[in-house]
């Protein structure tokens, strides 16, 4: 029973069978009219055989659900393109290499945890001295003269600094996502570099656990890297991507 | 592990009751054959196949037996006659049988002694054969060596063996080290065993001697690809129990759900075909080297789990004296035990820490089977999930051997892919990180764990004591079992039980119990 | 910020999110390319903001997903309308009387776990002396007489014990449903009464976890009763059916 | 409770060295004031309200008299000054000022004795208020006492109080003993507190004392309803520590996170500032009958949590210490710690239940607040779920205070209202089930958990004994606590810290202070 890749469906035990597994709230009070419009929203999702497994009262009138259902949606997964950085990767001493024979200089890297963000492990995984997951961070990079600003940083204050440092590269952490605030904050930093004729001098890279590469260039960036990234894909896409622009 | 102070005295009672008890079961054994046990020879001895009516070569033979009345003696005295009668082997003796070209009945009687030495060479040879499948796991595991106790164990169950498969090979990846492969509804109650690869069944898959081989197949390659040998079980129960053993015993399976009294009390079948057949399979599976599941557990699907945690140990005491009395070793004895008390219970975590390790403590060097929670599972996947993650707790911390993974999904369909999957990480994690915790806990002397265990301990031994005074099948008239009453010849399969002639002669049975020795050391 | 019932969307934190959880398998091996095709397909449902938050390899080619999703699509609440038993709810004592006042005679129930279903507990919980939950099982009823036959018990059987006892119901249990075994099972044993031309003198009524009245009643039964059943429900029902019929 | 025979001579040494860390730092606070100190006196004596430009009272009123240079007199002394002068009452002057019809600074001085009194009498009233809310806080958990500890503790965090509400209602039903409203980010690091009702906060709700009173209202009416009192929990940190502090007191908060350090550590707020600031906030909080809850948990969202374990308890010491010099009981330090060592290293659960019991005993009558696993939550919603109620498990077998719950989606956005149901529900099924597990178990002496635990302190005694060699300023400086080096005239708030005149007067100060005593019985 080869999968056929042009027709992907959700798989319980049978190939095919479309299972999911859902669960969500209803701002309704429980019972069996609660389960009954469960049911019907999903089947108005185009759900089949849907099966509401266990409903419970939430208090103030809402209650949730579990749900299984059949998806009878299928896709083509040989026709998914993903939107990738596409450089290749390299290690420590080829990409340092790499920075000395396409460039010539150490390239200045400025990052920041952006406005009211905090959450400075993820800029640090990638920056630090001591690296992450036993790789080494930017900061190591001989070719590379990386500042972390660190966290709550304005977006005024990252565009005067990286002026002021002449930098090549801005990296930007967003963490916080509630409300979409990521990007609120990523697409004023956007606005503020083009306002100030900066943005095409600049290698522009966001990176966040709930950022993607797709998100990223919507949003004007040059590439975004999201959870489990490690500091050499980062120093790999800077030294060939600048390579590309500087040539 | 950490120690109940038990009243040793009272083990001791209760252990004694219970080889009275299978003592005086053993004796009826001793005295009857059932056509499943005959088939069970035959197929040993080389019969297989099914006609065009799909019915087993096996029970065409042995009906022809039984037809003339003759199955006291053994029905393969008579296929044993067919062979030195017309020179062909037992498989061919079968076909002419089933395309009625031969018939076993009208042939002239050769010497006993003839038929019996082509029976002991045939024999000898079905046992050669058992111990080439029995070194080939001993050799495998000594080359793949598994990990730690409990053992990982998961169902597969999707009705079809293909799909069972890529399952099975998918949970052994992402960490199982058992595979059971759940049998479809009702063929306990056949009193045949299907033949060939299948690929219909309901919430389950059947057991069939094609079906092992395409599974043992399968494991046995990712157990080389992963270093990490992978055991297959099956359900050596119902109708077929001797068959079903002998099929195993052939295609390298590694554990056997058996018990002595589940099919009785969960699936009326005759409760003297089930002692038959149950000594007879026990037998084999004690040959093969293969480990039984008792089916404890199950009690406690229809009792409530703290009311009935005594029927839980008595069984486990008669499952083990009935076990030793077929050959099996301590180590064989996967005795079958359950985390299946109401979790809303003040304490119940409590009561289940108590249970799992006065089992543990009773049993020492049985690797006893831990159910996880099925009863109070709910639609709720979380609680589910949860519920899975506490019951895998009491198992590494109380040292359990054979840890049957609990499904998230258990109250809503047979396990998908994905809850298996997350099974086996639930198990990963919480075995891990609580690895040595059974090293370092010690329980309050004379606290509430304690008196939790002593009592359970108590009325077990009142339970068997009773039981050894009235005999096991009228305590299983009288209900004393599970709260289900039984009747002595009430039940499916009573046809199938014939007493023994004076010259019955089972060419298997010497061989086997000489080897093996009988009773253990009780 | 009173919930408008006629358009009710599922609930994160904010009314009318629409936030859902859903968990799949797809039968693709794991990596970006996987995650972009469950992705891809949860937008063809229409679901947005589509945010795969997990994903695990499960090897021999399948890979799992957690994802959280906007469901843009609401419901009508206040015109969903649940198939349920009418019948008023009467207690033992209650129903008891009815039959005597309204009937006459102790009507004939006759259950069973049908097919090879041997899952005897919901059917035992219904009938049984002992009852469930505290209530007493139909057994107990004086007006009731009541035969459990037990599990496994196959539809010819069933009808012609029925037939034998000149049952007025017969309770059918079907608690396996796996490739809708359970529908199997219970169109079989209407087509068969149907065949006997039994199928109007006898109130028939099926149960179990996976059962709602509207299949019931999809199915050919007079009612359907799932999880949490009690048994006064189930009586209740037999004497307000029954009196109806014999009126 | 489980005991761990750990080194008391250790345990003692440590609190004296950590006494004498508080002590020195003490006599810092005692020379200094700060913009919030005052702000938050002249909230106490009745000064609230915003201007035009959304700019809170107190903050002009501080400002006019830090502009003059006089705020080391004491921002109170002016307005009782101006009262005085112009009839008003504290608001009636301050909404002058605020309009610029007054100039506090431009008044002629009243006697230093009529202003003292006038403010005695003022300070005497703001007292009673607080006593006032201390005592229906009493009332209520006499009319509707909780269960046992730990105490259930969910967050909310729409970013909007009237969505909050219902959520911390819906909760409160579900079983939470305690909500607390998440604060808005960047809120710690307004020198400033938001004024009235507010819907938009990113990541939390803004904390203002129009929401505090708000969602109080609806827990008091869901206390009654459920007859279970529901505490309260806010954020006294950041720089505005003593003015929540003040608000809190009145609006009946019962807790509040309130840490010495936490400021300087992870919100670079200048140390000095903190110092001071927490201080009185602390004193506050202890007259105000609040608990409250410190931040050792944050150390291990960026170090390693089996590495850096000693850091927590060296922190809780010094927590313990500088909250009874302002007038704590040991009943009100929810001392924080948490269960955040890798769930994937083999015996993890061995070691969260080491040091979790280890912290049971070292501060046997501490509420202590348990943090659950948050850096080493996935995607996997099905694993966190597991580890939240392993957390869950051991906080009620260990006898934690306050236990925070973990939520399942912890790795993916703030709570949804199903996530924080679903973690109430895994709390209760745990802690039900387990819930005298801690009576029964006792740990193998001188096993692993004894050994990490009497490790974990030696370490934690190094430590402190250097703090206290070089003092607390200076280690913050060398980098000593979370790996964050911090300059002593460093990051944010220190142009607010101000120095004490002479005639330096805080009427609130030594009624405070007499009622409290000072330092506990160390
Ligand atoms: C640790 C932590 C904290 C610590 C932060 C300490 C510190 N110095 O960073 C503390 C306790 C201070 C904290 C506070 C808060 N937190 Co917090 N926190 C977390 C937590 C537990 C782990 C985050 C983490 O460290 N991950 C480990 C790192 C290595 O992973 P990472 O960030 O994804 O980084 C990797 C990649 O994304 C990428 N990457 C990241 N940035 C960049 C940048 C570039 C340029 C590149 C190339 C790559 C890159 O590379 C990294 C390495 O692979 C998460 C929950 C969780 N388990 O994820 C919540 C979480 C992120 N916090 C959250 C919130 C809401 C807060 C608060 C706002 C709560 C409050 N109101 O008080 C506060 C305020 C903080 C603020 N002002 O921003 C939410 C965010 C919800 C959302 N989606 O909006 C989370 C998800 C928890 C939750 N479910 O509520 N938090
Ligand atoms: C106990 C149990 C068993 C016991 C049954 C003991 C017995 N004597 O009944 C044993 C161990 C024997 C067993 C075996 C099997 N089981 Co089983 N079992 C369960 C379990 C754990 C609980 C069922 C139960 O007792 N529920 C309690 C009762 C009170 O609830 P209930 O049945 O829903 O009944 C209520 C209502 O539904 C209703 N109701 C029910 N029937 C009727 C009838 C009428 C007329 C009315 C009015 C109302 C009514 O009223 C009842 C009271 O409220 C469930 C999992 C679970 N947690 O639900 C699996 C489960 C039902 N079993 C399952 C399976 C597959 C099997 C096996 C087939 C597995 C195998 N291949 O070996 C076997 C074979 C059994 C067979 N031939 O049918 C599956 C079914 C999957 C599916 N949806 O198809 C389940 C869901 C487990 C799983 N996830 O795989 N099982
Ligand atoms: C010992 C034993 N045998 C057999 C079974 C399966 O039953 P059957 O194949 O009869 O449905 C079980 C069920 O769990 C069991 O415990
Ligand atoms: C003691 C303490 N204060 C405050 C906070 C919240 O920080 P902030 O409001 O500064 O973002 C925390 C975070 O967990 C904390 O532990």
């Amino acid at each position: 029973m080869p999968t056929d890749l042009t027709q992907v469906r959700p798989y319980g035990d049978t190939l095919g069978d479309g299972a999911m597994q859902i669960s969500f709230t209803l701002p309704v009070p429980s019972g069996p009219q609660a389960a009954e419009a469960a049911k019907q929203l999903l089947q108005k999702m185009g759900l089949q055989a849907v099966s509401i497994v266990h409903q419970a009262d939430m208090g103030e009138g809402f209650t949730f659900f579990v749900a299984y259902a059949k998806c009878p949606i299928s896709i083509d997964y040989t026709s998914v393109r993903v939107p990738q950085v596409t450089t290749t990767y390299m290690d420590f001493d080829t990409t340092n290499d790499f920075i000395r024979r396409h460039i010539g200089r150490p390239l200045v890297v400025v990052g920041a945890c952006t406005g009211d963000d905090a959450h400075t492990v993820g800029l640090d995984a990638i920056m630090n001295m001591k690296g992450y997951a036993g790789s080494p961070g930017l900061e190591r990079y001989p070719m590379l003269r990386a500042y972390n600003l660190g966290s709550q940083v304005q977006n005024e204050e990252l565009v005067a600094k990286a002026r002021e440092l002449k930098a090549d590269v801005i990296l930007v952490s967003q963490v916080v996502t509630q409300k979409d605030v990521h990007v609120l904050n990523l697409t004023q930093l956007v606005e503020m570099l083009e306002a100030e004729g900066l943005r095409d001098k600049i290698l522009l890279i966001c990176g966040g656990p709930r950022i993607t590469h797709e998100l990223a260039l919507e949003l004007g960036y040059d590439a975004g890297f999201g959870a489990g990234t490690l500091p050499p894909q980062v120093a790999s896409f800077i030294a060939q991507e600048m390579a590309k622009r500087l040539r | 592990m950490p120690k109940l102070n038990l009243d040793q005295s009272k083990i001791d009672a209760a252990r004694a009751a219970a080889r009275a008890i299978a003592e005086d079961i053993q004796s009826f054994v001793d005295q009857h054959t059932t056509v499943t046990v005959e088939r069970a020879i035959l197929r040993l001895l080389g019969v297989d196949g099914v006609n065009a009516e799909q019915i087993p070569l096996p029970n065409i033979l042995v009906e022809s037996v039984a037809r003339a009345g003759r199955l006291s003696q053994g029905a393969s005295f008579f296929l044993a006659n067919a062979m030195l009668e017309t020179g062909l082997d037992a498989q061919g003796v079968a076909e002419r049988v089933a395309s009625g070209q031969l018939d076993l009945m009208q042939l002239p009687l050769h010497p006993t002694s003839a038929v019996r030495a082509l029976l002991d060479q045939l024999a000898a040879e079905a046992l050669a054969r058992i111990t080439a499948a029995r070194e080939k796991r001993e050799q495998m595991l000594a080359q793949y060596p598994g990990g730690p106790q409990p053992w990982l164990y998961v169902i597969v169950a999707t009705g079809n063996i293909h799909e069972d498969v890529i399952q099975a090979k998918a949970a052994a990846r992402a960490g199982a080290d058992i595979i059971a492969v759940i049998r479809t509804t009702g063929q306990s109650l056949l009193d045949y065993v299907p033949y060939g690869l299948t690929t219909e069944g309901f919430g389950g898959t059947y057991a069939t001697q094609a079906n092992f081989a395409l599974m043992r197949k399968a494991l046995d390659e990712v157990s080389a690809e992963l270093g990490r040998y992978i055991r297959l079980v099956n359900y050596c129960s119902g109708l077929c129990m001797p068959e079903i053993a002998a099929m195993g015993a052939i295609e390298r399976l590694d554990m056997m759900l058996n018990d002595a009294l589940y099919g009785i009390l969960f699936r009326d079948i005759n409760m003297q075909r089930t002692l038959v057949d149950q000594f007879f399979s026990r037998l084999i599976n004690a040959y093969a080297g293969i480990i039984i599941n008792t089916g404890e557990d199950n009690y406690l699907t229809t009792a409530d789990a703290l009311a009935a945690a005594h029927t839980v140990l008595a069984s486990q005491f008669i499952n083990e004296q009935l076990g030793l009395l077929a050959g099996l070793k301590h180590e064989q004895l996967g005795l079958g035990h359950a985390f299946e008390i109401d979790p809303n219970i003040e304490d119940s975590f409590l009561w289940e820490l108590a249970q799992a390790a006065m089992a543990r403590q009773i049993f020492p060097q049985a690797p006893l089977k831990y159910m996880p929670p099925t009863k109070h599972m709910t639609g709720d996947i979380f609680r589910g999930y949860l519920l899975n993650g506490m019951f895998n707790l009491v198992g590494v911390a109380t040292g359990q051997g054979i840890q049957l993974l609990g499904m998230l999904t258990e109250a809503i369909h047979t396990p998908f892919l994905q809850d298996r999957f997350l099974a086996v990480q639930n198990a990963r994690y919480v075995m891990n990180a609580a690895r040595h915790l059974g090293e370092e806990l010690v329980f309050q002397p004379g606290g509430r764990l304690e008196q939790r265990a002593n009592q359970v301990l108590s009325k077990a031994l009142e339970l068997l004591e009773h039981v050894a005074k009235i005999g096991l099948m009228t305590a299983l008239e009288q209900g004393l079992f599970a709260d289900v009453k039984r009747s002595r010849v009430g039940g499916k399969g009573l046809e199938g039980v014939v007493r023994k002639a004076p010259d019955y002669y089972n060419p298997l049975l010497a061989p086997m119990l000489t080897e093996l020795g009988r009773g253990g050391d009780a």
